[in-house]
């Protein structure tokens, strides 16, 4: 009844959705955010450790929500591990562009591996109200990256 | 009048009165609409009646003296008095014309609350409340007017806990019980007699928000005996942009208006203003006037297939679906209230109420999954959300077989 | 587009949008329509804009997960995206919808006058404001917050008298000036960067009542740099039912919500609530979505048509009427701007305003007779009552010549 | 043009509209009431000066208004001179009928000669947004009666 809906839902979104990974609190975290997306209950906390040299040593969440967003979140937590602040930012851009519209025309070279990791997600694009769901995570990153202490919502 | 319907009740002749019901869908699937508790379809004698408004009828009202202004405020004030008939008000200036209920609560809580009630007085409300009914009263206690806010309990079946509201009404300083009609959620009707009774008995007064109520059961409010009461168009088959304030002329009397501008003064110098008399009072500004016109063809529409037939389809209805969604394996439904209307929160439990509103999207189905603007009512529940289904005139029991079916195969695709 | 409009100005074809325009009458006689002032009639882009929205695309918005929501959630954004394109303001977020003009300024002076101002500080209006842009001001002056109220004078020529605007902002306590931006009795259009200039001079927000300059002249609020802007959309060729707030994002920010309810809440719990951000926090309940699109064809309308024909066209109607007025014995029009738009209230010599317009009805003239929610002009120029013939897009010259004529025969009938 | 307004505007309408009868301040009041129609901007005062017998021995008014506001008050003040309140009251009542539908089916002999008087502000019953100008007069006068100091609007 429902086959054509596993391209939104692939057995990488399922799995993740269902057995998100970093799933707990960390507690040598230098950052932290919030996360909200008033419209279908989700929420999350993430936390990041960094290194002295500016890189991000350590990721983790915690939340409920549906599975794109936990799955989204989980997926987030493995690929930013290793990489500056800029970057993370930059592979949260080219999230949104892949989320939004099915494909990152501009991802060169050195974003492809984790757009390649994060691509699962890309099924989200053909339905509006969930592309939230997918990119709350990376809203949330960008938060605890600021030391933001608002709340992160996806809008 | 057009469209006029044959007597008992025929699903397949009211639903060709739906326009979008044959519309065609994105992917070639009819539309099973199971959202009318959100907002419901327009039969085509209200589009058609705004129509005639906007194409035969229309100018300002209560301004002009020539006769196409008479003709608009006739049709305005027409629309009055079917509302005040549909309530079963005698008084057609007790009828106040807003944008939604939220809008007439919000009137109330500024009007009566921050206006007429005094310090060291309270407001009762439920813990089933739509945000609506809701957060326009911590508004009023957060006031710094010493007003206080008292939650009544829901029982675990969904039901407004009555002994907690004796309990709460005990002291007599409650000014106001402010509580729901029928839960857009739960589905739970409130037994609205008793909570008069109990409230009239202490001295509080009884406001109904009859938002889901008025579009699910015939109402009397000259028998029920409450104060005041609201409900919107747009969950009546009717347009967006309206919806109606009840009051006791008294009570609209004494509240101060909240909007000031044109109809609703009668006499204006640069120093002060004399307000005009109620309703007008109460309605600053050019009102929506093609929207009264839809609201009174919707009043006509649901009255000329009458509230036995609309109540016993209901129940026919309600209570296939109890049947076949107690059946889904997994599945359970929030409340169990002994007297309830045809709106359904469940959840599976292997799939988010979000995602699931995905799937059930994609076999046509329109669910609304979320909080439904009842957090607390979630959080007392200990749910973040539910998917809901809420049923309208035009629901058939096939709809709700195949909303029961594809909740089956649902949990097969998360499984 | 349906209805796309060729280049130039055809008012014949333009009339055969409305259809009001040649629907039956009472008297078999055509309508002239001259009271698009209170409210204009509407095209038939509107109509089926509104209709194609209830039979094929209707679901409540922001809320449910499922397609159809969505598909309605996009028509109610866009047309927030074309208002704040109407008004050449980049941010879409800056745009509330309101109920309407007077619904738009009162939401100001609640949030902004009693929220933000402090006691000791004043708010500006005019001697020629619409009662909707003087009784809220009246309320915020009387709400006991120290808040005065300086009304700014009209020249006998019925223009802005703006030394004494300079005089009334001189001692730098004004915190908000409150003005019309075209009277909705004397036609007048008020130099609005002036007032913008010397309001900001003496750190004074500006707010402009644009509900007719809306209508007649293209609206620029980048280059204006007012700070809050309202209007209506009945008088654009919308729906009633639907306004208009725009204001910068930071004072719309600033602003406390004034109503409380579903879709402006981020999170409730019992205890508290945290608002959603702008415009949500100011738009609660269901807004009205049909006639949301129904303005946004309005506005695409317009645009078709485009402010050069517009301007062009009423400039040539205005010093037409202008001049057969003049011409007409014993009748007298009240003010004579410089700039002015198709707006003229006038008297007979010999009749009230009442019996007048019951005459020109007769003649299938529509007109208003009264004081145009204006009482204080009025007052000010010592006048009861006058009529008012005011111009829409589908006004023709031969419908001046009719209304001049059917004047002098009105002078000979109470002679 | 406007041949066919002779009905509402008969000669003894545009008559006492413009030379109104008792249009003056009473001296010797003992009732008085203001009226007003917000909608077309009536404004009266009425005066009226009572016998000792109860009877009204006087009448007058002053205001501005339309011709149909003016001629009804000025016939007003000549009709109910010489009638005791209920009577004048009953009078009221008949000629609001009159002045809704254009007949009087229900008034009897004894109202007959007064009606006949009032007969020419029959034709406003076919402009509905009309008959609160004839009619304003009267709810005055019933103000008037009542000592009540609220004004009254013809609604
Ligand atoms: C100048 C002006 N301001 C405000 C208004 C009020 O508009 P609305 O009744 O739609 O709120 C009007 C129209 O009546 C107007 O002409
Ligand atoms: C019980 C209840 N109250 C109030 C409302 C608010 O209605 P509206 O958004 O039309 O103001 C709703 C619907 O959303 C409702 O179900």
């Amino acid at each position: 009844m429902f086959d054509d809906l596993r391209d939104l839902y692939q057995e990488v979104i399922l799995d993740h959705g269902r057995k998100p990974r970093n799933f707990r609190r960390l507690e040598n975290a230098t950052h932290h955010a919030r996360g909200d997306n008033p419209l279908c209950g989700d929420r999350m906390e993430l936390f990041l450790a960094m290194e002295e040299d500016g890189k991000i040593a350590d990721a983790a969440f915690q939340g409920r929500g549906c599975a794109i967003s936990m799955a989204s979140a989980s997926l987030m937590t493995e690929t930013v591990r290793g990489k500056t602040p800029a970057q993370a930012r930059a592979l949260g851009n080219a999230f949104r562009g892949l989320a939004m519209t099915g494909t990152c025309p501009d991802c060169g070279a050195e974003l492809a591996d984790d757009m390649e990791r994060l691509s699962p997600l890309s099924g989200v694009h053909e339905f509006p109200s969930r592309v939230k769901c997918a990119t709350l995570a990376w809203h949330t990153l960008n938060n605890a990256l600021d030391d933001n202490q608002e709340d992160a919502r996806s809008e | 009048m057009d469209g006029v319907l044959r007597p008992g009740f025929d699903v397949t002749r009211i639903r060709q009165d739906f326009p979008i019901l044959s519309a065609p869908t994105p992917r070639g699937k009819p539309l099973v609409f199971l959202d009318s508790g959100a907002s419901a379809q327009k039969p085509r004698q209200v589009i058609a009646a705004m129509t005639r408004c906007m194409e035969t009828a229309y100018a300002n009202v209560h301004r002009g003296a020539y006769n196409l202004s008479e003709v608009a405020t006739e049709s305005f004030e027409a629309a009055r008095g079917a509302v005040a008939k549909f309530l079963n008000v005698a008084d057609s200036r007790e009828i106040v014309f807003t944008r939604n209920s939220t809008e007439a609560i919000n009137m109330v809580a500024h009007g009566h609350g921050r206006g007429v009630m005094r310090a060291g007085q309270a407001v009762v409300v439920s813990e089933m409340e739509h945000h609506a009914n809701l957060v326009p009263w911590q508004m009023l206690r957060d006031a710094g007017r010493g007003i206080e806010l008292r939650v009544c309990r829901v029982t675990d079946a969904g039901e407004l806990d009555l002994a907690h509201l004796e309990d709460l009404l005990a002291d007599g300083r409650v000014g106001l019980v402010a509580v729901t009609q029928m839960s857009n959620v739960l589905g739970t009707v409130v037994p609205a007699e008793r909570v008069v009774a109990l409230a009239h008995a202490k001295g509080a007064l009884v406001l109904f928000d009859g938002s889901q109520a008025a579009v699910h059961r015939r109402q009397d409010l000259t028998a029920l005996g409450c104060d005041f009461y609201v409900f919107t168009g747009h969950k009546l088959y009717g347009p967006t942009g309206i919806g109606v304030l009840w009051g006791r002329l008294a009570l609209l009397e004494a509240m101060p208006p909240l909007y000031g501008g044109g109809d609703m003064i009668s006499e204006v110098t640069l120093e002060r203003s004399l307000w005009a008399p109620v309703p007008a009072k109460h309605e600053a500004g050019t009102p929506a006037i093609i929207e009264a016109v839809g609201l009174h063809a919707a009043i006509d529409y649901v009255n000329a297939i009458g509230f036995d037939a609309i109540e016993a389809h209901e129940r026919e209805l309600t209570e296939h679906a109890m049947a076949k969604l107690s059946a889904v394996e997994g599945l359970s439904i929030l409340g169990a209230a002994q007297d309830r209307g045809g709106v359904f929160a469940f959840s599976l439990d292997n799939a988010h109420a979000h995602d699931l509103s995905t799937l059930l999207d994609r076999a046509g189905i329109a669910v609304r999954a979320g909080r439904h603007c009842a957090e607390p009512l979630h959080t007392r529940f200990g749910l973040d959300g539910t998917c809901r289904a809420s049923f309208g005139i035009y629901t058939t029991i096939e709809e709700v077989d195949f909303l029961a079916d594809a909740l089956g195969h649902a949990r097969k695709f998360f499984a």
